[in-house]
């Protein structure tokens, strides 16, 4: 057995304030040096290389996006030929998809999560930063392969045949299967990491009637992804072993079919837009909040939204599938479920109504993202109704009006949050404020380029102009309609180019935040911005759900614990009352080795099958490199 | 040593390009040139022509050209004969052992001109750009280690295992004649 | 910000068990998930039936034997599993190390039954998609019971070290075992699809 | 459906100004019953929604009016407030359930009224290839069956049962102006039953993602009188009409001797492949390659010299033409009335 613990001296009650930080950094910094980078695994660090990545992946999506509107801007324009288009606008929604979309969603939280339920690192660091390698490899292969000709060229949906072995000829679709692959290991990993974070390290007293609604919503979001990302992978495991050994899971002559392509791929994908979307609803509450300085209204009324929206999540597939076929009982089933999808989005939207309503609200930027939200995802909402009708569908399925309708969902219903969320804590993270100023045109650009760029295209679609085309005909007369679109592409692309200019130069010359700038009330603006190594010095205490409102003299705290080894508290699931004092794992390289042996192995099994038989030789190696026990302090039971 | 590694990738990218490449037209010059292939007197081997390797030899290392080839051994009925390669009428082609040499322009020659013993000629109803696809692919169907830029199954009834799992021809026994 | 000691947590333990100790829900967490695979890879089997005209396709049903056997070895581990699980619980090291060899060998019997399970099959994974769905779900079992093998024989070798005596190491036995009943559990359901439904 | 009079005219005004000039594929002009029902449905669910969206977006302008510059100390909480503020939510709440019921409702009747069986419809089968449609007119007589191609003729009043067969990839069989779509779904049997109540002419196009030529895989669908319809018919089922001049018959023996004849039908001659459009009468139709140029002479001789320049990826080979070949082959062509 190793050293006692409870000698008193090693106990941080015994430590002043200075003493204890100086001891605590020591034990949780990240040193400098390109190694200590690279093994680093603290939260912080991970989760703003994981912002950034992400907004890169942006940015790159947003490139594709601009070269569409160009080739679609006149009729029959030869700007890309159809075979460069298909993959720039299968790129621009894998891309946005699984390495924007989800990742930053997931970004976010695991900056945020650990630091808004008061403890010092996320669960399972390693993972994390193994989750952040996968990650970065997944788009570096995916982009890797755009670079030479390479890019998958089947839309993000990969329907069958088109994507099988037949159609589909190269290693193109078998990039798209593997990205997707390397992109949903790293989000499942998060997710299980947020779960249990959110389960068991709490702060004390934190119990579920006070877990801010964005960690609500990211738990929700957490379960969300690991019941549906097994689909996608199941999905797409089965297409690469068509593709590569043979198999017949889609092949109608052999007794596969093309629908279960379908019925796997929206079981995930429908999902996926919640998946999206709740943590935008998070965030979006956590805004109005500290905007309108006044608790939210109706606490409970939206933690059973964000519930039942993510229960509903999983009986609405069948919608993107109107079209198929199947049996007119059943899709009149799903239209009843996609309606009813409509009734917790509605609670939550009439909360924040009435939370604004009641309150005093400021017009920070922040918020202003909130009512450009409202006002666009509310236009989603109602397409989405729209939508969700069969015989209405028939007729917009496959067309520009859908195009506009997700992209109200997803830019208005989750950029848009994103962008006033990145404003709210921009200072929590890098100690610095963005300007105001720029920000105020920063939403207006954003706002009225992305309306003017996506309204005319429900007409578009109405007008008969299917998605996915690489040009029209000039007598369909879509070319006005399709010129001004891409002029307003424009606008809405030097909005989001003022923004990153903004972010950069914030980074440098922004003006000092100090701990708390917005007053806001909850644990993350307790600490210092950006926060110390180790988050709080003493684990903060928790009586209410908005801590730092209720309590504005101090901050109620719990000692007791080693500050001469990385440890947490964990607390039970539902009172968050102490349990245990647990160690949390040291810097470790191996989660990186781990991660490039597995990245081998996955690109190496688009040639052979053998891969997966030696590639995992060196994973199971690099897994015992990262699980066996070193004799630190952290070991200690 | 890194110049060189990078020298290295370089080359694995530009293959990489090369394969994935989807070439659907060839300028008219370059079409005419394919015709000229220099047969041995016999009919078999001789010198592919000079566009070929120019162009990179896209009929059979390139991933698209080879599935356009596929397209065509079904749709001209290649498979009425010679089945999805076991044989039937016609001689195997995943024995891998042709009796007009494993050569890219003998196979072009067969399929171009015919053979004796019921082999039709087919370049009245194929182009010869067409005829270079179909080669490129019946050269794979026998090639004892598969291509990675080969095409895999089709969605059809399986007659034999996928091109992928090479050597095919050891997987199944050729039907007795 | 200002501080108001309020809770001193000095007395709590150093590694919680069970459900105190985030492993264990980590466990849980990726039991959830893959099970989820599991359960959509059996609807996919359920699915292609309810297409196909005749089940299985253009193959016999599969010999019982090799599966049976496995499935019976399968349960009857759950029974030294159990005690492993305890004598972890208890921190009986001796006894978790005669614990976790037992296991180890049992561990590997499946495994190797599961390569005579393969060719009772009777059809290959590119024969039609009833052969591809079969080997899809011996090949996802197959390779949890590889991986927990893997975890398993890491963990017997860690328990002859010195790292062997210590409560986190005997956490993460117990852990094993319930990740092991997990591995026994989805089995079930997947050997009553290949051997039994075809029957039916 | 008898709520036509609901279409706002604004709404209307809107649309029209939005760019779709020649109302041939577009579900706001349409030339059908069923597409005129969905026309409705889509405007009663506009409106309803649009009502919706308008209220909520003034109470949301209307949660400005306490804005203040600067952030203050938090509000005082105070369960007492919180009552109006409640009402006004469960009533809200509870207004987006009725809603929501009733649109469910409309779309589950208006779907009822869209699937009507009738035993007097014409059977036409179709089959979608990358990128180009199949039309086969079914008989009970197997020799009255025809096939065309990209163009098919319906006559007006009378329903028309479309068997959607796809042999290659998914496509989706889309004529807004007279229905919605449905998917061709390889290994899968889907039909879709249509009516055209007034004569004109609609384009289709495939809505579903198939492959490089996505773009341009339209086909027309013309309708016309049930008298002009049956000499369409008489007229199709014609062998092709022998050629009437000397470069056309050149251009005949050209098209039967090269690769022409490999992958093209043309009744009455030994012209029998079946893997590119049926050409008996590609001249009596507007279009060419799926919608690609209008048909005529230099038209079908550009088509011929360069298919891949034109429609990059399909599966026209270029076949190697002279110019004098060229010019035969098109006048023949266009001989194919």
């Amino acid at each position: 057995m190793s050293v006692a613990p409870e000698e008193p001296e090693v106990l941080d009650r015994r430590l002043d304030a200075a003493a204890l930080d100086r001891r605590l950094d020591a034990v949780w910094q990240t040193p400098r040096g390109l190694w200590a980078a690279l093994a680093t695994v603290d939260h912080k660090i991970i989760g703003r290389r994981y912002i950034a990545t992400a907004f890169v992946f942006l940015a790159l999506g947003g490139l594709l996006a601009v070269a569409m509107r160009l080739q679609l801007a006149r009729p029959e324009a030869r700007v890309m030929s159809a075979d460069r288009y298909n993959q720039v606008f299968t790129m621009h929604g894998a891309n946005m998809m699984f390495l924007f979309a989800v990742p930053v969603m997931e970004a976010m939280a695991v900056y945020l999560v650990p630091l808004m339920v008061g403890t010092r690192n996320i669960a399972f660091p390693r993972l994390n930063a193994f989750s952040y390698w996968m990650y970065v490899a997944g788009g570096i292969v995916l982009w890797g392969a755009f670079v030479f000709d390479m890019g998958p060229d089947i839309g993000w949906f990969a329907y069958v045949p088109l994507s099988g072995p037949q159609y589909a000829p190269g290693k193109r679709a078998d990039i798209w299967a593997q990205m997707i692959t390397f992109t949903e290991v790293s989000a499942l990993a998060v997710a299980v990491e947020l779960v249990v974070t959110i389960f068991k390290q709490r702060a004390p007293g934190m119990s579920l009637d006070r877990i801010p609604l964005f960690v609500w919503s990211m738990l929700v979001t957490s379960f969300l992804i690991i019941i549906a990302m097994p689909a996608i992978m199941v999905a797409s495991t089965s297409l690469i072993l068509d593709r590569l050994i043979g198999t017949h899971f889609f092949n109608p002559a052999e007794g596969g079919d093309v629908l279960l392509w379908q019925h796997l791929f929206w079981f995930f994908g429908h999902p996926e837009v919640y998946i999206i979307f709740l943590p935008a609803v998070g965030m979006v509450s956590t805004l109005v909040v500290t905007f309108s300085r006044r608790p939210v209204f109706g606490y409970l009324g939206l933690v059973l939204a964000v519930i039942s929206t993510g229960i509903l999540a999983f009986g609405l597939w069948v919608h993107h599938m109107f079209v198929t076929g199947l049996p007119r009982l059943g899709e009149s089933f799903f239209t009843g479920s996609s309606m009813a999808i409509a009734i917790p989005s509605g609670v939550q939207i009439f909360c924040w109504l009435a939370t604004l309503w009641s309150g005093r609200p400021v017009l920070k930027v922040p918020l202003l993202f909130v009512y450009a939200f409202l006002f666009t995802f509310v236009m989603g909402g109602m397409t989405g109704v729209m939508v969700a009708s069969v015989p209405f569908d028939t007729q917009v399925h496959d067309t520009y009006f859908v195009v506009a309708h997700f992209h109200y969902v997803l830019v208005g219903g989750a950029v848009f949050p994103l962008m006033g969320a990145v404003y709210y804590w921009f200072p929590k993270i890098t100690g610095r404020l963005m300007s105001e100023r720029v920000g105020r045109w920063v939403a207006g650009l954003v706002f009225v380029g992305f309306n003017l760029t996506f309204f005319p295209m429900h007409l578009l679609g109405l007008a008969g102009m299917p998605r996915r085309v690489y040009t029209y005909p000039a007598e369909m007369q879509w070319g006005s309609v399709n010129l001004f679109i891409s002029l307003s592409a424009l606008v809405l692309a030097s909005g989001f180019l003022l923004f990153f200019w903004d972010a950069f130069r914030s980074l440098r010359h922004g003006i000092p935040a100090g701990d708390n700038p917005w007053d806001a009330p909850t644990l993350e603006w307790a600490t210092s911005s950006p926060p110390p190594s180790y988050n709080f010095a003493r684990l903060p205490v928790v009586s209410s759900a908005y801590p730092l409102w209720d309590e504005r003299d101090a901050l109620s705290v719990a000692t007791g614990l080693r500050p001469d080894r990385r440890e947490v508290l964990v607390s039970s699931v539902a009172d968050a009352r102490p349990e245990a004092r647990e160690s949390s794992p040291r810097n470790s390289i191996w989660p990186l080795w781990t991660a490039i042996a597995t990245s081998i192995m996955l690109v190496w099994s688009i040639f052979t099958p053998w891969a997966v038989v030696w590639g995992s030789i060196p994973i199971a190696t690099a897994l015992i490199g990262w699980f066996w026990p070193k004799g630190v302090p952290e070991d200690d039971a | 040593m890194t110049r060189r590694l990078l020298i290295l990738a370089g080359l694995l990218a530009l293959a990489a390009c090369k394969r994935e490449q989807r070439e659907v037209r060839l300028d008219p010059p370059a079409l005419d040139a394919l015709d000229q292939v220099a047969l041995m007197p016999n009919g078999i081997g001789g010198a592919p022509p000079d566009v070929l390797p120019a162009l990179g030899r896209p009929y059979e290392t390139n991933a698209y050209q080879l599935s356009q080839g596929k397209r065509l051994y079904g749709w001209f009925n290649c498979t009425g004969c010679h089945a999805n390669g076991g044989g039937n009428v016609g001689p195997a082609l995943m024995e891998g052992w042709w009796r007009y040499g494993p050569d890219v322009q003998s196979i072009f020659a067969s399929i171009r001109d015919g053979r004796p013993h019921g082999m039709p000629a087919f370049k009245d109803k194929l182009t010869t750009e067409q005829i270079w696809q179909l080669a490129g692919y019946v050269q794979t169907i026998g090639t004892y280690a598969a291509k990675t830029a080969a095409p895999t199954r089709n969605d059809e009834m399986q007659s034999r295992p996928s091109e992928s799992r090479g050597p095919a021809g050891a997987d199944i026994a050729p039907p007795s004649r | 910000m200002n501080e108001r000691i309020v809770l001193d947590v000095s007395h709590l333990t150093l590694h919680g068990k069970s459900s105190a100790s985030v492993t264990w829900w980590g466990t849980f967490a990726f039991m959830l998930l893959e099970g989820t695979g599991f359960a959509l890879l059996i609807a996919v089997y359920l699915y292609l039936e309810s297409l196909a005209s005749e089940w299985p396709l253009g193959a016999p049903p599969p010999d019982l034997g090799p599966g049976s056997v496995l499935t019976a070895v399968l349960i009857a581990s759950l029974v030294p599993n159990y005690l492993i699980a305890r004598w972890a619980e208890q921190e009986n090291l001796h006894k978790v190390r005669i614990g976790i060899v037992i296991m180890t060998v049992l561990g590997i019997v499946p495994v190797v039954l599961r390569f005579y399970e393969f060719p009772a099959l009777h059809i290959s994974w590119d024969s039609n998609a009833y052969g591809s769905i079969l080997w899809a779900l011996l090949g996802l079992h197959l390779t949890h019971l590889v991986t927990d093998l893997g975890d398993t024989v890491v963990l017997a070798i860690l328990m002859f070290t010195r790292h062997g005596a210590n409560k986190r190491r005997l956490g993460d036995i117990q852990d094993n075992a319930l990740y092991w009943n997990f591995v026994v559990a989805t089995w079930l359901p997947i050997y009553v699809c290949i051997y039994w439904v075809p029957r039916l | 459906m008898t709520a036509r009079p609901l279409r706002l005219p604004a709404l209307a005004a809107v649309l029209a100004c939005g760019g779709c000039g020649t109302p041939w594929q577009s579900a706001l002009h349409p030339g059908g019953a069923q597409a005129g029902g969905l026309l409705d449905l889509i405007t009663i669910f506009t409106a309803v929604c649009g009502i919706v969206w308008l209220l909520v977006m003034i109470v949301t302008l209307l949660t400005l009016r306490r804005r203040r510059a600067g952030i203050e100390a938090p509000l005082p909480r105070d369960e007492g407030t919180e009552r109006r503020p409640r009402r006004a939510v469960q009533a809200a709440v509870a207004t987006t359930v009725v809603i929501i019921a009733g649109l469910t409702l409309l779309s589950f009747f208006v779907t009822r009224g869209l699937t009507a069986d009738d035993p007097q419809a014409l059977v036409v089968r179709v089959r979608a290839y990358q990128w180009w449609w199949e039309f086969t007119y079914q008989d009970p007589r197997p020799d009255q069956a025809f096939t065309v191609a990209n163009e098919i003729h319906v006559p007006v009043g009378r329903p028309v049962r479309f068997l959607l067969e796809a042999p290659d990839v998914i496509h989706s069989f889309w004529v807004p102006s007279l229905a919605g779509k449905q998917d061709l779904i390889p290994g899968r049997s889907n039909e879709i039953t249509l009516v055209a109540d007034q004569p004109g002419v609609y384009r289709g196009q495939c809505a579903q993602f198939c492959g490089l030529q996505h773009a341009h895989m339209a086909f027309l669908v013309i309708a016309e009188p049930p008298d002009r319809f049956a000499a369409w018919q008489v007229a199709q089922r014609q062998p092709a009409p022998e050629p009437a001049t000397d470069e056309a018959s050149v251009g005949r023996r050209i098209f039967l001797a090269r690769q022409c004849a490999a992958c093209h039908t043309i009744q009455g001659t030994t012209a029998s492949g079946t893997l590119g459009p049926d050409l008996t009468h590609v001249a009596s139709r507007r279009y060419i390659a799926a919608g690609l140029l209008p048909t005529t002479r230099g038209s079908l001789a550009a088509w011929t010299a360069d298919p891949q320049t034109l429609k990059p990826g399909n599966n026209m080979p270029m076949v190697p033409l002279g110019s004098d070949e060229l010019s035969a082959v098109s006048a023949y062509l266009t001989s194919l009335r």
